[in-house]
């Protein structure tokens, strides 16, 4: 009696599992809890679907919002005819209002301060005439992702979420967003009281399940959570299924298993050995594909003979044969990175002109190049093993984390390849994310597995190379630098690099893309693509794929690949638009 | 009741036949008990004695047929007058005949009740094990029996095993072995771990209820005081084999067989020359080291011959209801001040 | 009255203690096939631990183009995730298990012993501490702490892996060996030799120690069983970080990343570490049924 | 010499879940051991008998009265001084199965106490092994037999005889002997009791023996007093032949009547008493200790509790409002027909 | 039996047990404190490998640092003992303020369903295969069950658990895994849900029921086999007392030191059967405990190793009651 059985007598019940919010036993039924158990665009709903375009942050599709503008520094936004909350009243401004300072209990209140120039700035929100709404900005902001912030927000409930904000909610954000250095104490001040506010936002547990979105929760199991259709959403007409079950899972295998069995109508990615694929497809499971922002690197400590030397750093990102260790490490998830740009592929190939991207270094699998750079560091190489400047064996610990099972594969070849080469290396696993932080940041590695180009925004993976993990703190569009120990900072690249004949900062050139369009962005883009391909402070493995499973064997009508906007959303997104409709 | 203990003629009430009994160690099979030939007279109390290992308690289980791996009764026969062959009976018969026309009473310091329940609910489980109708008329009688027995029965019934001593302890297993009215009473070592005054009391009851129900009693005991105390009759056993069996009074007066003679001499007394008294030489046979042929005794025997090696003397009465298993003269045993072999003080 | 020598024993045929002894051991190992089997078991997974390792460098040959390839002439058992061969990895794998299972067996073992014969040889207050020390070993959550210290500490190396389990699962045996030892102490010949003048040394290493010998052995070999579960239960949670390979993380990667519950190629890659720890814990089964007699001359002699 | 004066021991039990039980094992028991002689102790069950052993050889202690080993008091001594007074006594086990480690050859059993005394008296090592044969020889074993055995490979009468050798090792003055033939064979029983006797008087050890069974005191007790100890309190003592013959004190009479008869040998002695109803665990406050089972208590004998006196001017000591010596043991009957 | 010596005894014993739960929460207090790594920067790294973008992310993190105390150690831990004092576990991190008693208490019921029924389940098999083993003991069959029992019990519980999940869910496909009860079944004390939460409970349960009743078997089976050397036995045998009054004699005498044990083991029970529970997906406190220290959920770990020190405290406190009650020798 597994749900996947019901699908045909019940007609309509879409089973799928959710990767961003896995069930957690025990916990609310609430957006705002970290673990909660809430599920985004089913019964989680927001005034915009953000598209991940790279070029433009502020790309969405609609969703509570039918569309907007922005009208100098004020965001108008026009609810869709019809939303309604799935007990049948409508969506009104004090659930928008309550919605957005919400917000600032949650994130805005602890990035609030830095500046204006990120996180949620909403100073009022009022009617802007039928059905349509104004967000204002606060004075003095220069957020350039205001539409994408205020779009993303949940929409709440301000029947069953009013009472845990006080009544002059509002005062405290204004407190909260006052630039003057002077005011500082007060800013400090409001954001503490917008935490304590948030602390029982989060921990509230509601009785019912009030919903805007698609579907509202019927019943929540620790193993599943059944979700009606809401009658009462904007466009249920479009909506096919008449009920979601939401599964509950634990470890990639479990994922594997439902999909072995055909419990599942569609999946999201996870790490799948190829033997497993071939099992899933042979049920009739199809896969999309779209681009993931992430990227799977080694990071070196470049404060440490020999990766002291970047000649050192580039000679390895010769040696690795990258598509090997892809072949093992994510086969099916992954693509062999390219050169070293601090971007994914795409992105790259988004943000660089043709002749941009091709004058950079590619690092292709070369041992003669690799030995040459090797040679030129001061390395020598005897019977076979390479040796340090200082006499001594190179011998390398590949530092890997524990539950990072493509990591560890990878690691594997990794060894074998640089050891065959004359380079003992071993990998070493910490034993979590937790363990393995803080001893990189206490600088116990010399090599180890980072990952790098996190999100589709340019200015977001520049600052996983050129940010804290390298020194470099942003205040405005300047960064400051810090190369002292304990301090965060265990890359140690260097602050000034000539790249093109010119002498730049990459932390305050990351700093000064938080403020720029997209024209004024692109030549800082390609200086930081140049600065890393040429120190290679990074040497990126493979770029992840975001690749999702879908059957139709009760459901057609599937996004499918080269709809990456769509595929990088979320089922409920794509039902609202029509997708998924019961097989006839 | 009275009974005259010096009927001759007193009637058989169990008669043992030819009684073998094998207990096999590491394959081998061993005779515990050699061709037992044993009359429990009605009315009598028989007294088996011989040091530790000589089968004495094979021999009382077997009378139960009781012996249990790796054991085995291997020939001969047990008749009990109103039971038939003991060890013919099936498991049935036998399991209705143990603990009603048979009774049998463990050794004191082992404890021969469940710990777990109170005595009275044991004499329930008991009489429901023997389809007795009457359980409060069981209880009573139980009751009725303790107090002979100078035993306060109410408070025992309502006891646990660990809350009665050993005299107290040993006094209820003969009430278990009587409530249901046997005929046989069988005794093992019912004395041995207990002090003197105990010992006393409990050998004086034994005599009393065994008078009062016209019982056929058998004593096992290594204690040539205690049975001299109480026995009408005496069997001897030695190596498996009873060597001397005769009237309790004339085999402790005028012992026939050197064995009996020595183990007479070997017990400490409180009477008589400290320097008299003589240990056995040698140590008990067990199991394995019985000799095979010849007298199971002769090794450690003041008056063994070449005889004595070569063929084993059979148990024959030599004067009527007296008994014994020896090639020497039965005159030459008696009179001779002959210390045992190896005793060269 | 005077004494009489009162036995004229047969002097036996003399045998030197030594060869006795070695001869009842064997007797007693060879007496049932199982035993036997057990000790090969045993004596296999040893010489596998302590030689198969030198047979193959710690990086083992990968191949990406056969990655869980099926058993083959060249693979016997197969390849796993990164196409090295499964066997080379049980053989190389195994060093790590034993090991840690021999140290923590003997860590745990000598102090629960040592814990268990001083608690109950000197009672009173040394006793009621080092009870009160026991208790609160056997109190804490064995593996849910081993979790948490696996954490805090990594153990790259079974001998810190193997210390500990040892630290964690000593209070077992100190309470079985101090309510042994109380029992013992009532006996006479203890009583005999603490009249007697010997030296609490000598009572506790030479009189107490083979007596209680048999229990320890006995907790030995299910500590050992409890241990194998532990570490490999460990490795298979995925919480100990593991630097090489070993049979908890084989059967980690065949479930975890192999997904060989779902597809058999990686089947084999599963059982192999699976039908090893079985069989080391059938091996150590089988010979725990000799401990008994091993220790105990008079059933070694039988 | 051994000397106790109103040895005392209280024991004070409490169970897990069980109120507080206080039991007299001893009260205040005097005796004295001179050097070659010999004491007995007789009672039944439960009476204190092991725990006077237990005190003599040090492994229990008792909260009153003096214990002085050669004059001097050994309690008031520190643990380690204590030590060698003790050495110079020696316990007999009840139980010879018990008694030897099971996992030690005789040769260890014997060695171990021999080379540490040897260490002790400065003796070099080399004459262990030469000693212990002596000392089997001594207790009547066959050393080259009996040295390379487990305890489990010989009988019950050679294991006692290894333990007296063992309790020889260390070259004892004092020989306590608790039970230390009850658990042997009774054809065996002699030719230990034997060996004790004999020790005594090749040896000049002195012997503290511990029994219910009367004939067996008899035999090692020849020559020396015999103590009659009811609930821990000693209610007679005298010389051992005299006591057997006149006991005057009721329990010793009611005790020495239980022992068995040997018909056709023996006959009752002409007082000879009842067997006792069995001991009440009650003791009255401050009667005398015996009253409520004595065949002759009146009153009196529950409000007063008597001491030990000496009967005329004979050896005998009794604690009894009514002595009368009485003779309670079978008499000798030659045999007759034969 | 003597009311105020229980009383006081069992007084004592609680108060014995208290000083032992403080040092042992104080101890799992300080080695959970010494995990490396924050919660929020735990959880952040984790966020941006499922491929949340660091601003999603960072939202998300931003609720769990407000519930991670910066105090010091040493203040935390007095507010740690004064709230337990008061009966208050604190708030969990990674539920972002949910209270731990609430989090633990929602994983206590599937901990408690298919490890106590386990453990109750393994009990009866186990002292009744025991039983058997020991009375059959000299035949090939009560050997061989031995035999059996111990392998199994030898067997590492999740690998059992892989197997019989492979065997009866992947490949028979038999029964269900990796949930606790049919979703659409609604819950409540209804037949269907108790059948249904039975039914998803059997893999689990079967497991550790399979991998403990050899245990109870071997250590019921040297009981057993000590009790029918007992005079007792033999002599109710020779008194004619039915075989089957006699197995009852035997059974009751030989499970005594067994309770004990038992109660214990429902201690330990509490701390979940961590590898069970992870092997099924079983949400009980194991996993919970796991998942925990995964994401340094520091008030989660101390609340759940609480729970685990007092339930093994108090299971030894009853215990040494249980068996005062049940065996007649010792209570007076
Ligand atoms: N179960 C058994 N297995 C093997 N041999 C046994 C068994 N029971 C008794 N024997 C042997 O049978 C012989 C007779 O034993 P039995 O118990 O009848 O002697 P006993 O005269 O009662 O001795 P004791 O006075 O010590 O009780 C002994 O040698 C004993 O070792
Ligand atoms: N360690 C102890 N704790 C409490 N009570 C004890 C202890 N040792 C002995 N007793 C009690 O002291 C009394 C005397 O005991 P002891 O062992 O000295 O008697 P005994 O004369 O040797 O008896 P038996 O003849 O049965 O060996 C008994 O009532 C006993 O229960
Ligand atoms: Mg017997
Ligand atoms: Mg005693």
């Amino acid at each position: 009696p597994d749900s996947g059985a019901k699908n045909g007598a019940r007609g309509g019940v879409f089973t799928t599992v959710d990767a961003n919010n896995p069930i957690t036993p025990g916990a609310p039924m609430n957006p705002y809890n970290a673990n909660g158990n809430s599920f985004v665009s089913f019964n989680t709903m927001r005034l915009g679907w953000d598209k991940k375009n790279p070029l433009n942050p502020n790309d969405n599709f609609p969703g509570l919002a039918k569309s907007w503008e922005m009208k100098g520094d004020s965001l108008i936004v026009h609810l869709q005819d019809g939303a309604k909350w799935s007990d049948g009243t409508p969506v009104t401004l004090d659930d928008l209002k309550l919605s957005m300072a919400l917000g600032y209990t949650q994130s805005a209140a602890a990035v609030g301060a830095r500046g204006l120039t990120e996180g949620l700035n909403v100073s009022s929100v009022e009617p802007a005439g039928a059905g349509a709404f104004e967000f204002k900005q606060a004075p003095g902001t220069k957020n350039l992702t205001f539409t994408k912030q205020v779009l993303g927000q949940v929409i709440v409930n301000a029947k069953v979420y009013g009472h845990l904000v006080p009544a002059d909610m509002w005062d405290i954000i204004h407190a909260s967003q006052q630039v003057d250095p002077a005011k500082a104490k007060d800013v400090k001040a409001a954001a503490a009281k917008l935490t304590g506010v948030g602390k029982q936002v989060s921990a509230f547990a509601p009785q019912k399940d009030i919903s805007a979105g698609p579907f509202v929760v019927r019943k929540l199991n620790p193993g599943s959570v059944i979700l009606d259709k809401n009658k009462n959403f904007y466009a249920a007409k479009k909506v096919g299924p008449s009920q979601v079950v939401v599964r509950h899972y634990s470890g990639n295998e479990q994922i594997w298993g439902f999909m072995k069995n055909g419990e599942l109508d569609a999946a999201p990615f996870t790490a799948i050995p190829e033997n497993v694929l071939k099992q899933i497809e042979s049920k009739g499971y199809q896969r999309t594909e779209s681009v993931s922002y992430v990227q799977a690197s080694l990071a070196f400590n470049q404060s440490r003979a020999p990766y002291d030397k970047k000649e050192v750093r580039q000679g390895l990102a010769y040696l690795l044969d990258r598509a090997a260790a892809t072949k093992v490490g994510q086969p099916v998830g992954g693509q062999t990175a390219a050169a070293p740009t601090g971007m994914v592929g795409q992105m790259t190939q988004a943000w660089l002109t043709k002749d941009q991207s091709s004058a950079l270094e590619p690092y292709a699998h070369d041992t003669a190049k690799a030995e040459a750079l090797f040679k030129k560091a001061g390395l020598t190489k005897k019977g076979g093993k390479w040796y340090l400047a200082n006499g001594k064996q190179w011998k390398m610990t590949l530092q890997t984390v524990n539950g990072f099972s493509d990591w560890i594969s990878a690691s594997t070849v990794i060894a074998n390849q640089l050891s065959s080469a004359g380079i003992d290396t071993k990998p070493q696993l910490s034993a979590d994310f937790g363990k393995y932080q803080e001893d990189m940041a206490a600088e116990k590695f010399d090599v180890g597995w980072w990952l790098t180009a996190v999100g589709s925004t340019a200015r977001g993976d520049f600052q996983r190379l050129y940010g804290e993990s390298d020194g470099f703190t942003a205040n405005g569009d300047k960064a400051s630098h810090t190369d002292k120990k304990g301090s965060g900072n265990w890359m140690h690249g260097p602050v000034n690099v000539t790249v093109g004949g010119k002498r730049v900062n990459p932390g305050d050139l990351t700093a000064q893309l938080a403020g720029l369009d997209n024209e004024s962005a692109k030549p800082i883009i390609n200086q930081l693509a140049q600065v890393t391909a040429q120190e290679v402070p990074v040497i990126p493995i493979w770029d992840y794929t975001n690749v999702k499973f879908y059957n139709e064997k009760n459901f057609t009508n599937f996004p499918k690949n080269g709809q990456d906007d769509l595929l990088g959303n979320f089922p409920g997104t794509w039902m609202a638009q029509g997708y998924i409709q019961p097989k006839k | 009741m009275t009974h005259n203990t010096t009927t001759a003629s007193a009637e058989a009430e169990v008669r043992v036949r030819d009684l073998t009994v094998h207990y096999r160690i590491e394959g081998t099979e061993y005779p515990a008990i050699a061709s037992v030939t044993l009359d429990l007279p009605r009315g009598r109390i028989t007294g088996l004695v011989g040091e530790s290992g000589s089968g004495k308690s094979t021999l009382a289980l077997a009378l139960m047929n009781a012996i249990s791996e790796p054991g085995r009764v291997s020939g001969g026969t047990v008749h009990v007058d109103g039971v038939g062959e003991v060890t013919a009976l099936s498991a049935k018969q036998l399991r209705a005949v143990r603990g009603s026309a048979l009774g049998y009473v463990f050794q004191a310091s082992q404890n021969s009740m469940n710990p777990l329940r109170t005595i009275g609910r044991q004499i329930l489980d008991l009489g429901r094990s023997h389809d007795v109708k009457d359980l409060p008329g069981l209880l009573h009688r139980a009751r009725e029996l303790a107090e002979r027995m100078g035993l306060d029965g109410k408070r025992v019934l309502d006891s646990y095993q660990h809350e009665l001593s050993g005299g107290m302890r040993q006094r209820l297993g003969i009430v278990f072995a009587l409530v249901l009215n046997a005929k046989v009473l069988i005794l093992d070592e019912p004395t041995t771990a207990l002090d003197v005054l105990s010992q006393a009391a409990v050998l004086k009851i034994i005599r009393e209820v065994h008078e009062e129900n016209h019982l056929s009693t058998l004593i096992v005991t290594h204690d040539m005081g205690v049975v001299s105390e109480i026995a009408d009759n005496l069997a001897v056993m030695y190596g498996g084999r009873i060597v001397e069996h005769g009237p309790a009074l004339e085999l402790l007066r005028a012992p026939s067989h050197p064995y009996t003679k020595a183990l007479i001499r070997a017990t400490a007394r409180i009477t008589g020359d400290l320097a008299s008294a003589r240990a056995l030489p040698g140590r008990p046979p067990d199991l394995t080291t019985i000799p095979k042929t010849g007298c199971v005794f002769r090794e450690r025997c003041a008056f063994a011959t070449d005889v004595c090696t070569g063929s084993e003397p059979r148990l024959e009465e030599f004067r009527p209801g007296h008994r014994r298993a020896c090639h020497a003269d039965v005159a030459l045993v008696r009179t001779s001040p002959a210390t045992p072999k190896g005793d060269v003080s | 009255m005077t004494i009489a020598p009162l036995t004229a024993e047969p002097r036996p045929a003399v045998v030197t203690p030594r060869r006795r002894y070695w001869a009842g051991i064997r007797r007693v190992l060879t007496r049932k096939p199982g035993r036997v089997a057990g000790l090969v078991i045993l004596v296999f997974f040893t010489l596998m631990g302590t030689f198969g390792p030198m047979l193959y460098s710690d990086n083992l040959a990968v191949d990406p183009n056969a990655v869980y390839a099926p058993p083959s002439a060249e693979h016997w058992l197969g390849t796993d995730f990164a196409g090295s061969d499964v066997f080379q990895a049980l053989v190389v794998g195994s060093r790590y298990v034993l090991l840690t299972c021999a140290i923590a067996g003997v860590f745990a073992v000598g102090l629960g012993t040592a814990v268990g014969l001083l608690a109950g040889f000197h009672r009173g207050l040394a006793d009621s501490l080092l009870m009160r020390a026991t208790d609160f070993v056997l109190t804490i959550p064995g593996l849910p702490v081993l979790v948490v210290l696996s954490t805090v500490w990594a153990f790259g190396s079974p001998l810190e892996m193997g210390l500990v389990l040892g630290i964690v699962g000593w209070g077992g045996i100190a309470r079985a060996v101090r309510s042994q030892t109380l029992s013992l102490r009532e006996r006479g010949f203890l009583e005999a030799a603490r009249s007697l003048g010997l030296s609490n040394r000598h009572i506790l290493v030479k009189e107490l120690l083979p007596n209680l010998a048999p229990y320890v052995a006995m907790n030995l070999l299910l500590a050992i069983v409890s241990f194998v579960e532990a570490q490999v239960g460990l490795f298979f949670l995925g919480i100990v970080p593991f630097t090489s390979t070993n049979w908890g993380v084989m059967i980690n990667q065949a479930v975890f990343s192999g997904g060989a519950l779902q597809s058999p190629e990686a089947l084999m890659y599963l059982l192999a570490p699976l039908v090893c720890i079985l069989l080391l814990i059938t091996g150590v089964v089988l010979f725990l049924d000799a401990i008994d007699e091993l220790f105990n001359p008079r059933l070694r002699e039988r | 010499m051994i000397e106790a004066r109103g040895l005392t021991r209280t024991y004070r039990t409490r169970g897990a879940f069980t109120g507080e039980r206080t039991v007299h094992a001893l009260r205040s028991v005097d005796f004295i051991l001179p050097k070659g002689g010999a004491v007995s102790f007789i009672g039944e069950s439960g009476c204190g008998k092991t725990t006077l052993g237990k005190i003599l050889t040090g492994i229990e202690t008792f909260d009153g009265g003096e214990l002085l080993i050669d004059g001097t008091e050994v309690s008031k001594l520190p643990p380690r001084k204590r030590a060698p007074y003790f050495r110079r006594i020696q316990m007999i086990h009840q139980d010879p199965y018990s008694a030897l480690n099971p996992t030690r050859t005789i040769d260890q059993i014997l060695g171990d106490p021999l080379r540490m005394r040897a260490r002790a008296t400065g003796a070099g090592s080399s004459g262990v092994r030469g000693r212990a044969a002596e000392l089997l020889e001594l207790v009547g074993l066959e050393p080259d037999g009996v040295l390379p055995k487990y305890p489990h490979q010989l009988s019950g009468g050679q294991r006692q005889r290894v333990v007296i050798a063992r309790a020889l090792t260390v070259d004892p003055e004092v020989l306590i002997a608790d039970e230390a033939v009850s658990m042997i064979d009774v054809s065996l029983r002699l030719g230990i009791l034997a060996l004790l006797h004999d020790l005594r008087t090749r040896l000049g050890i002195s012997l503290v023996f511990i029994t219910h069974d009367v004939a067996t005191a008899r035999y090692i007790g020849a020559g020396g007093e015999l103590h009659v100890i009811y609930r821990g309190q000693v209610i007679e003592r005298g010389p051992t032949d005299d006591i057997i013959q006149a006991p005057v004190h009721p329990y010793t009479q009611c005790l020495l009547s239980a022992v068995p008869i040997m018909r056709g040998r023996e006959e009752p002695g002409p007082d000879r008493l009842e067997p006792l109803a069995p001991l009440d665990e009650k003791a009255p406050a401050d009667g005398c200790l015996f009253a409520p089972r004595c065949p002759f208590a009146d009153e009196g004998c529950s409000a007063a509790r008597p001491a030990l006196e000496q009967l005329g001017n004979t050896g005998q000591h009794h604690a009894c409002f009514h002595p009368a010596p009485r003779r309670v043991v079978g008499v000798e009957i030659q045999p007759a027909g034969v | 039996m003597n009311v105020k010596g229980l009383v006081r005894a069992v007084l004592t014993k609680l108060a014995g047990g208290a000083v032992m739960v403080w040092v042992v929460a104080s101890f799992t207090f300080f080695l959970v404190h010494a995990l490396p790594g924050s919660p929020g920067k735990v959880a952040y790294e984790s966020y941006l490998s499922q491929g949340l973008s660091p601003d999603e992310a960072m939202a998300k993190v931003a609720v769990i640092y407000g519930y991670t105390s910066q105090d010091p150690l040493a203040t935390q831990y007095v507010n740690y003992v004064s709230d337990l004092l008061h009966g208050n576990l604190g708030l969990s991190i990674s539920y972002s303020g949910v209270p731990v008693s609430q989090v633990i208490g929602n994983a206590l019921p599937w901990t408690l369903i298919p490890i106590l029924s386990g453990l109750l389940i393994s009990f009866a098999i186990g002292t009744t295969a025991g039983v058997v083993a020991a009375v059959k003991r000299s035949s090939r069959w009560g050997g061989a069950l031995s035999l059996s029992a111990s392998l199994i019990a030898g067997i590492p519980s999740f690998v059992l658990a892989i197997l019989l999940t492979t065997v009866f869910h992947t490949q028979l496909g038999w029964l269900p895994y990796g949930e606790t009860n049919d979703p659409w079944v609604d819950s409540g004390w209804s037949a269907a849900y108790i059948g249904s939460v039975a039914y998803y409970a059997i893999l689990p349960v079967a497991t550790y029921v399979l991998i403990s009743y050899g245990g109870w078997m071997l250590s019921m089976r040297s009981s057993v086999a000590s009790v029918l050397g007992d005079d007792f036995i033999l002599a109710s045998e020779l008194r004619g007392i039915t075989p089957g009054t006699r197995l009852r004699y035997i059974g009751r005498n030989a499970i005594l030191p067994l309770f004990t044990t038992l109660a214990i083991a429902c201690g330990y029970l509490f701390g979940g059967a961590i590898l069970i529970e992870n092997a099924f997906n079983y949400p009980g406190l194991g996993r919970l405990l796991l998942q925990s220290i995964g994401s340094r959920d520091y008030p989660l770990m101390t609340g759940a190793f609480l729970i685990i020190t007092i339930a093994v405290v108090l299971a030894n406190i009853i215990a040494d009651l249980l068996y005062s009650v049940i065996d007649p020798r010792v209570r007076r």
